[in-house]
């Protein structure tokens, strides 16, 4: 038990600093969030009477009498309670309600693509390794020569290709804008469809790390000694390269899994931007464009909490998939 | 750039002492030890890797010495390449081979400087970590452990938003990335440095009397130079891709020339739209061009790490020479 | 091979019937192919007899581990047996030629007729799953028919044998000692009652006291079940102490092989008696080890490099 | 689906619609927000509809007939009788009584600063009064002030901050279904002229003017306002589209020019100014980074196109030269004590010539603009060094005239009229001291002579063109003089549209609306001329 | 000639477990005096202790109590910054003690450099290569090699010309055979024999190997559970065993004159005696119960 009120312990360390983290950089950032209602305000023709303007302000500065601790403390109230306050870009709307409206997306796509790219990763990893020495071997070089493309790149040019031109797939976009929302079968192959692309350039970019390092971990534990008592045992091989090679050799991954969550999110910043896919990504960096100090606060906090809590799920579950952490160190 | 896994993941995560001693290693390989045992053994893999790395740094080092000044406007707009310019010209009758030379070499700096940058505090944190041990080990790894479970993306977007733009160059950029980027070799670090510690040798120096920093710098690190050469290799390619992704933002080293930028420009110049192939795609390959070459590269350091892997890459080759024999004999007993 | 040296008791299956062979290799040659190859068993011919204990001595890299992973082509690449036969000769009359075997017949051979035990239980086992579940693991695949009732009787019966509490069957073999481990290695080989068992270093890891419970209790277990054993170990004292026969191995060559007594009593090859002069005797004369004898020669550097 | 199955595939009777959203939208239907995605003009109504493209009569929408009283103190407004809010209630003159108070009432609302007092004279007029003549205000609340339903809107607490999730208003359109990737217009069936016959807009959203180039060539958006590859083949390269330029934001680079009020830099010598405006070579500008879609520029920020009648002839160049004059740089920079250094840049008092020009990070033609100027400028021996900022920073730098020069575009105000345009960005009223932010004076241009012409401008009314002229000229020769920002070229708003799915767009000769699809009430012009192909 | 004095050690481990935390007391009141010329045997199974013994007399580790003194020939205290100036250790494992990146002469270099006791490139070429030859090692040939191109037996030697490099008068051996070969394990016993004869060196013989530690030292100690259980004479320890444990681990060392022993029944082991805390005293002859009479009876 103390292993877990370890790990949470270090969990509550990690969210508080990412929760003072996110409290401090937005207030060191230039430009002013005000500027970005004005501008809005003045393409619609006419200049922005200096009154508006002091309006706005207050509207939107935090009163700015209140020392810097009391601010952070507050912040970090508002925090608890759920409240990020109103975003500028999307003025007056609630930073809750942008990140509800676009997090659904992002977690469904990158989701879905790293969880079958990691399993993917696994599974070829696994028959890679287990044929190591094998003309298989020499495939291990390409899939990560794909991780080295740049990601948005490969997008683009996938896009280019396989939507543009040979229009196998849409190439813009989430689902079909004419279709109604909602649980529908229409609704939701529509959204699969848009998805297929997105998700295989993940997939694609991202398999070949998985897949190295499951093989590498599997070449390592091929000459361990137990799977030689494995073999001894006259266990069929299919057996031992799954529960002896492929299990313990899959651990590692496992607890990388989490942690490259942190990378993924960050992918979909640059995946929402090219296939113009709705999620947080895309929402990230208009806060970022246009100051929105709340809702880049809302939607950091939004993804480490995410990764965290992806952490914490996978360490706990390590605990029980390997046995030794529970009552080692 | 969204997941390179470090390839040495795997080891932070194997029980202390599995890879160490040189008692668990096959006889074979006590032969290689010392200082030999830090070079990667050489196959067509390391070959290629060097290849391709060395040409594309000689290509961004000596290469502007050739080429023309990159910012050089035209009047003849987006031209397919010709003999004049070898690459085309982008939109503006830049020369697209001047530029992408120019752009190599400001992406060879930023992943120099962050690989440089992002290993020096991986080691800082994570030797020095794991060496010491006690409350400067927990804070450092808890540290270090924060550091890695914040996505770093969104961070480097923020902070970068944050470094006034006349400053965004290249170096800002790179001491961004490297902030951001150190964490988890730093993990991988500090394991392999416990497992080194506890090692008799370094004991042994402490008894000779050996001071802390000595022991540290004299006895641990070299044999930890493989790992850090894998994580600088890695941490360059995790630099060069997550510039070019950052710019492709709008994000990037707005003000200095690197293959994201460059890409970034043919990007708004709908140069994929007007099928102008010439001016998108090489810097797209020549950063997986270069990203491969160090990968490839990253393979040979894994089989110094891991020496298993070293063994399944022997019994490869020995297997098709093998294979070539028994085909010989065949081939020989039929005639 | 005569057998009037052994105590009687040792062995249910002495008595007045000759020595029945279980087990016997014939000229085998191991090569590891390398580059330089290593020839690392030459030409050994060893006959094991039902229920005896074959102790296989000789230093490290002698090739000890080589020959015994060949005999249940356990050895990879690589190694390649380039010449030789290993025949079993099954309880049920009918021989096997082992180095025959298709896969799916070595397979089934397996475990069933001859079990190995290893040096590092530690290593040996799989870190990462139960003890039970490795047990039945055997179970499952060697004795398809069993109910699950059945395989957890079995599974405790043998961990009763071997003298390990059944409940410690959950736990995980980080969990238990290395004694514990050792034992648990020891149940797994008797699960499914062979008629060899092929033990590596089984005792090197631990500490003396471990390690002599776990000797008498492979005596007992052998004299109650009956199996062969061949016990690898470079302990010579411990060997003649414990074995039947001994054979001892220099650089992949059997230099000598005869019953216990007649290797402690009259060492004929000259290795053999360098290697009985190596562990001076708990109770015998000092001095004679001491700064002279046998372990002065190798005193001279390089030459105790047997690689 | 048929074709493809793409975001914005609607059927062949929507006009599908891409204003340059980035990212998804976030509904708010609330037209006096600033972040409102849609509704002036097509939900919304105004009085009247000025054409910011065309010097036409305002168009009578929710207003009939208007007339100012000659002080320009007291303005009354006839009503179009019979209109009904979408909810069936009739639309009366309190509900523009109710806007015009609420926007005066609210400062987030009250962008320009309305101060007069609306009274209904009746159940269809209104009568506004101001303390001070007010002609200029007149386009500005006739027709950008949006009437919204008293009998709705009192009821809501702080009418601004309310997305007005449900709109009601007694445009032609009226909210069909919002998605965040899309939202749906469709024709108001009761509309009082009668149901338009453009049944369907959506408004889809993508992510840039990229997304946006590619959805055109893959027919999935009709209308769409924003740079294309090859804007000189529309035609051509997107079969059954049409393009059109109109020229109106006249680029230029701002320069800090006012030394009194803080600015520094070489900039803040006039010569140097119009020695850069000299240097340029416009028609390489032109061709490089506008593709040519740009057009000539007046030294007086009169547009040569709409208000060519208005272009002074006092002034030196009627409009900017297209070809460099490096003679005439030259002379101006030796004039004002500079003198050719070393690497051929003038220098004086030891220090050289160089300027910093902050343009922001993606806008493209803008970059390419000024690393062409800074080739052009480095032979007459200017040295411009280019700087690309995020917007924010670059606006914030824009703001407290923290700059050298920059890049950025002048805009005009809401009727066809420079006057908006020089009240805006020449008046001292809109200026501030380096440090202060200003608005949009950033040049921190100041002229007492100037600052005379727009007050006495204020007081004359819009049509008496006789009359204004002169202060016109005097605004126009002085800025021509003392050149704050250094006109370029005027830049064309190029937009594309499916013209064999609809018919009736503007054209260059019939431009009836300002054709930007982001334009409002404009687009609602549109789409109220816009018929379904083949109807 | 150095005399090392070891009064009362006692060294407590703190094990965590997750947050809790317990103590584990690995060695209990140890005292025993190393003189010059003398070896001393510290015998015992697994996890008595004897390592970390060692690891204390060689400052690795941090005594929790009790005294470890060094008193050079003259009778002074040698005082810290000498300490290890007289004071050296040989560790068990041939492989893991020499670093696979260094060479076999710069293992022997810097002790030689940090302790003074040479100064310049070639004096100090030239010690190493004396000390490789005390050590039975052609120097020329193995200067320059690197511990993988060694012997374990090799490796084991260069481990002991570093100890003996400072100039080291007492040499605490850790196991310094049991990771070795059978042929080359006298070879090495035999070197750290004549070495000490040739030098009056105080050496500490660590292993469980009883049959060793009666042949290669003097006086042996036994330990059990971190407690010395018996100490005494070699043979008096090994021959004639008062201490249960001792009759233990005597028992099961292996002794081909005794076949057939493992057979027969023997007694069973562990059965805690009421003298577990006692220690039997050859030299006085009497049992010593060091938590009342403290180390300094013993170690006299
Ligand atoms: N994979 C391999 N490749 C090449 N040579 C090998 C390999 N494995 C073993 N050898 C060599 O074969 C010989 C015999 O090795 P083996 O492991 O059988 O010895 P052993 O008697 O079991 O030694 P130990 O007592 O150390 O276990 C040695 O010389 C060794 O170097
Ligand atoms: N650093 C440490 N932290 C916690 N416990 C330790 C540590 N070092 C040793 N111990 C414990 O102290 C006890 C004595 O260990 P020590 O290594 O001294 O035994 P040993 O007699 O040398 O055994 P072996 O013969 O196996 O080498 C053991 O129970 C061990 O687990
Ligand atoms: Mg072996
Ligand atoms: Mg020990």
């Amino acid at each position: 038990m103390t292993y877990f009120a370890r790990k949470i312990g270090f969990y509550l360390v990690a969210l508080w600093a990412a929760l003072t983290l996110n409290f401090f950089i937005p207030r060191m950032m230039p430009g002013n969030p005000v500027d970005t209602l004005m501008a809005k305000l003045q393409q619609r023709g006419g200049t922005v009477d200096p009154a508006a303007r002091k309006a706005y302000e207050l509207l939107l500065g935090a009163d700015r009498s209140e020392s810097l601790f009391q601010q952070y403390v507050s912040y970090l109230g508002n925090v608890l309670r759920g409240d990020f306050g109103v975003s500028v870009s999307a003025y007056p709307a609630r930073v809750s309600e942008v990140i509800g409206q676009s997090l659904p997306w992002t977690i469904v796509l990158v989701g879905m693509a790293t969880l079958i790219s990691f399993a993917l990763g696994l599974l070829l990893g696994t028959v890679v390794g287990w044929r190591r020495g094998s003309w298989l071997d020499s495939v291990v070089p390409a899939t990560t020569v794909l991780a080295a493309v740049p990601y948005f790149w490969l997008a683009l040019v996938l896009a280019a290709l396989l939507s543009s031109t040979l229009h196998w797939f849409p190439l813009l976009g989430g689902y079909d804008v004419a279709l109604q929302l909602g649980w529908n079968r229409e609704f939701i192959s529509s959204a699969v469809y848009h998805g297929t692309l997105p998700a295989l350039t993940i997939v694609i970019s991202s398999v070949g790390g998985w897949l190295l390092g499951m093989r590498n971990m599997m070449v390592s534990t091929i000459s361990e000694d137990y799977m030689l008592t494995a073999r001894a045992k006259g266990l069929r091989n299919r057996r031992i390269m799954v529960r002896y090679a492929a299990r313990n050799a899959a651990l590692p991954s496992i607890a990388g899994f989490a942690t490259s969550l942190g990378f993924v999110v960050s992918g979909s910043v640059v995946t929402e931007q090219v296939f113009s896919y709705p999620g947080v990504g895309t929402r990230l960096l208009q806060a970022v464009q246009n100051n929105d100090y709340a809702l880049m606060q809302g939607i950091f906090l939004v993804i480490t909490v995410a990764v965290l809590g992806a952490n914490l799920l996978v360490d706990l579950l390590y605990g029980v998939i390997d046995p030794r952490t529970r009552t080692s160190h | 750039m969204t997941s390179v896994i470090p390839p040495d993941r795997a080891l932070e995560e194997s029980p202390p002492g599995t890879g160490d001693g040189t008692a668990a290693l096959p006889p074979t390989a006590r032969r290689r030890g010392g200082r030999r045992a830090l070079l990667p053994t050489w196959s067509p893999k390391l070959g290629i890797g060097l290849g391709l790395v060395v040409a594309i740094a000689l290509f961004g080092l000596i290469g502007p010495l050739f080429t023309g000044d990159p910012d050089t406007i035209r009047n003849i707009g987006l031209t397919p390449p010709s003999g004049e310019h070898l690459l085309g010209t982008t939109q503006t009758g830049q020369d697209v081979l001047a530029q992408l030379v120019h752009a190599t070499r400001g992406s060879l700096q930023i992943g120099l400087l962050v690989g440089v940058m992002a290993t020096a505090l991986s080691a800082l944190f994570g030797i020095i970590g794991g060496y010491a041990g006690g409350f400067a080990d927990e804070a450092f790894s808890l540290f270090s452990n924060v550091m890695l479970v914040i996505p770093g993306l969104p961070l480097v977007i923020v902070i970068s938003g944050f470094v006034p733009a006349d400053q965004r160059g290249s170096w800002t950029i790179a001491v961004v990335l490297a902030i951001t980027g150190w964490a988890a070799a730093a993990r991988v670090l500090r394991a392999q440095t416990l497992s080194l510690r506890g090692r008799d040798y370094v004991a042994a120096a402490r008894v000779a009397g050996e001071k802390p920093w000595r022991v540290i710098c004299v006895e641990i690190l070299p044999n930890l130079l493989p790992l850090l050469a894998s994580q600088f290799v890695f941490s360059v390619i995790a630099a060069i891709l997550n510039e070019a992704g950052l710019s492709f933002l709008g994000l990037g080293a707005s003000n200095s020339s690197t293959l994201g930028t460059m890409l970034y420009f043919a990007q708004n110049g709908f140069a994929l739209q007007r099928e102008a192939w010439w001016w998108f795609a090489p810097p797209g390959v020549v950063i997986a061009a270069f990203g491969c070459g160090l990968a490839l590269i990253n393979f040979s350091l894994d089989e110094i790490i891991n020496p298993r892997l070293r063994e399944a890459g022997r019994r490869r080759r020995a297997a098709a020479k093998a294979g070539r024999d028994t085909e010989r004999v065949t081939r020989s007993t039929a005639a | 091979m005569t057998n009037d040296i052994a105590p009687a008791a040792a062995r249910p299956a002495a008595g007045n019937t000759p020595p029945e062979a279980v087990l016997t290799v014939r000229d085998l040659n191991v090569v590891y192919r390398t580059d330089p190859p290593v020839h690392a068993v030459k030409d050994v011919s060893l006959t094991l007899n039902r229920g005896e204990i074959l102790g296989l001595a000789g230093e490290s890299g002698c090739g000890k581990s080589t020959l015994a992973y060949a005999v249940n082509r356990l050895h990879e690449w690589p190694a390649e047996v380039t010449s030789g036969s290993v025949t079993f000769h099954d309880r049920d009359g009918g021989d096997l030629d082992l180095l025959a075997l298709r896969d799916e017949e070595l397979r089934r051979f397996r475990w069933a007729k001859l079990s190995m035990v290893f040096q590092g239980a530690m290593s040996a086992l799989n870190p990462v799953i139960s003890v039970r579940a490795q047990l039945e693991d055997v179970l499952t695949t060697h004795r398809p028919g069993m109910s699950r009732q059945e395989r957890r009787e079995r599974c405790a019966e043998v961990l009763r044998l071997v003298g390990v509490e059944p409940r410690r069957m959950h736990s995980f073999p980080h969990e238990l000692s290395g004694g514990m481990r050792q034992r648990v290695m020891i149940a797994m080989a008797l699960l499914l009652d062979p008629q060899v068992m092929i033990m590596d270093e089984p005792t090197t890891a631990l500490d003396v006291l471990v390690q002599r419970g776990i000797l008498r209790e492979i005596l007992r277990l052998r004299d109650r079940l009956g199996f062969a054993v061949v016990f690898i170990t470079h302990d010579l004292p411990l060997l003649l102490e414990l074995s039947d026969r001994i054979a001892v191995m220099l650089r992949g060559e059997i230099v000598e092989y005869d019953t216990a007594e007649t290797i402690h009593r009259r060492p004929r090859h000259p290795y053999t008696r360098t290697l009985l002069d190596s562990f001076p005797s708990l109770t015998g004369d000092r001095g004679a080890f001491l700064r002279t004898g046998a372990a002065a020669r190798s005193d001279a550097p390089g030459e105790e490099d047997a690689r | 689906t048929a074709d493809g199955g793409g975001s914005g595939a609607g059927g062949s009777t929507t006009l599908v619609a891409y204003t340059g959203q980035s990212g998804d939208y976030q509904i708010n239907f609330n037209p006096y927000s600033p972040t409102m995605i849609d509704g002036p003009g097509s939900i919304y109504e105004p009085l009247f509809f000025y054409n910011v493209a065309r010097k036409d009569e305002p168009k009578p929408r929710l207003g009939t007939e208007f007339s100012w009283n000659d002080k320009g103190t007291e303005l009354t407004v006839t009503l179009r009788q019979g209109v009904k809010w979408t909810d069936g209630r009739p639309f009366t003159a309190d509900d523009v009584v109710f806007t015009f108070d609420m926007v005066r009432d609210n400062p987030t609302m009250n962008s320009t600063g309305f101060t007069g007092k609306t009274t209904a004279v009746d159940d269809t007029h209104v009568k506004i009064t101001f303390d001070k003549p007010s002609f200029s205000e007149g386009p500005q609340i006739l027709g950008k002030f949006w009437i919204v339903p008293k009998h709705l809107w009192a009821k809501i607490g702080k009418p601004a901050e309310d997305v007005m999730k449900n709109p009601v208003g007694t445009g032609p359109f009226k909210l069909a279904e919002f998605k965040p990737q899309a939202f749906t217009l469709e024709a108001n069936p009761d509309y009082y002229d009668g149901a338009p016959a453009l049944k369907k807009i959506r408004y889809v959203a993508l992510s840039g003017n990229q997304s946006g180039a590619d959805a055109l060539k893959a027919g999935q958006i009709d209308w769409q306002t924003g740079p294309v590859p090859d804007i000189k083949n529309v035609e051509k390269n997107y079969p059954g589209y049409r393009a059109i330029t109109v020229p109106m934001n006249q680029a230029a680079l701002f320069t800090c020019s006012n030394a009194d009020l803080g600015c520094k830099g070489p900039q803040t010598d006039p010569a140097v100014r119009k020695a850069v405006y000299y240097a340029m070579d416009r028609t390489q500008l032109n061709a490089l980074a506008f593709e040519n879609t740009a057009s000539e520029i007046s030294p007086g920020f009169a547009l040569p196109g709409r208000d060519k009648a208005l272009v002074s002839d006092r002034l030196k160049d009627p409009v900017a030269p297209m070809q460099p004059q490096p003679g005439t740089a030259r002379r101006l920079l030796e004039g004002a004590g500079w003198t050719k250094g070393s690497g051929g840049i003038y220098t004086k008092g030891g220090r050289q010539l160089a300027l910093t020009v902050k343009v922001v990070a993606g806008w493209t033609d803008y970059i390419t603009a000024v690393n062409t100027a800074a080739e052009q400028l480095k032979k007459a021996g200017i040295k411009l060094t280019v700087q690309q900022l995020s917007w924010n920073e670059w606006s914030d730098a824009r703001g407290r005239g923290q700059y050298e020069l920059l890049m950025d575009s002048l805009y005009q105000g809401p009727a066809p009229d420079p006057y908006y345009l020089y009240n805006y960005f020449f008046s001292s009223r809109t200026t501030a001291p380096v440090g202060r932010t200003a608005n949009p004076n950033f040049a921190r241009f100041k002229d007492p002579k100037v600052d005379e012409a727009l007050a006495a401008l204020a007081g004359i009314a819009m049509e008496d063109t006789a009359a204004r002229q002169p202060y016109y000229d005097t605004i126009q020769t002085r800025i021509e003089e003392s050149m704050p920002y250094i006109p370029m070229l005027t830049g064309g708003t190029t937009s594309e549209f499916n013209a064999r799915k609809f018919t009736g767009w503007p054209t260059q000769d019939n431009l009836y609306a300002f054709p930007a699809v982001w334009g409002r009430p404009d687009n609602s012009q549109i789409y109220l001329n816009l018929k379904p192909a083949g109807e | 000639m150095t005399t090392l004095e070891v009064r009362d050690l006692v060294k407590d481990f703190t094990l965590r477990s997750g947050l809790r935390r317990s103590r584990l007391r690995a060695v209990h009141r140890v005292g025993f005096t190393l003189v010059p010329g003398r070896t001393v045997a510290l015998v015992g199974a697994s996890g008595s202790g004897k390592s970390t013994v060692a690891r204390m007399i060689a400052r690795l580790e941090k005594p929790t109590s009790g005294a470890i003194t060094a008193v050079d020939s003259a009778g002074r205290r040698v005082e810290d910054p000498r300490y290890r100036d007289h004071v050296q250790m040989v560790f068990q494992d041939p492989f893991a003690s020499l670093n696979p990146f260094h060479s076999v002469e710069h293992h022997i270099a810097r002790p030689l450099l940090l302790h003074g006791r040479s100064r310049g490139r070639d004096e100090t070429r030239e010690r190493v290569a004396q000390l490789l030859e005390r050590v039975s090692l052609p120097a020329a040939a193995v200067m320059d090699r690197r511990p993988h191109e060694l012997s374990g037996g090799q490796r084991q030697r260069v481990a002991i010309a570093r100890a003996l490099a400072p100039g080291a008068q007492v040499v605490v051996a850790d196991e310094p055979v049991s990771m070795l070969d059978v042929s080359s394990r006298l070879g090495v016993l035999n070197l750290l024999a004549r070495l000490q004869r040739e030098d009056d060196l105080a050496v500490l013989y660590i292993t469980h190997d009883l049959a060793t530690a009666r042949h290669f030292s003097d006086d042996i100690l036994v330990m059990n559970r971190g407690r010395v259980v018996e100490r005494g004479p070699a043979d008096d320890v090994i021959l004639g065993p008062r201490h249960p444990y001792t009759q233990l681990l005597a028992a099961a060392a292996p002794d081909p004159e005794l076949r057939g022993r493992l057979g027969s029944a023997e007694p069973e082991p562990e059965t805690a005696s009421d003298r577990d805390h006692l220690t039997y005293d050859h030299f006085a002859g009497r049992w010593i119960d060091v938590d009342a009479e403290g180390t300094d009876a013993a170690a006299a």
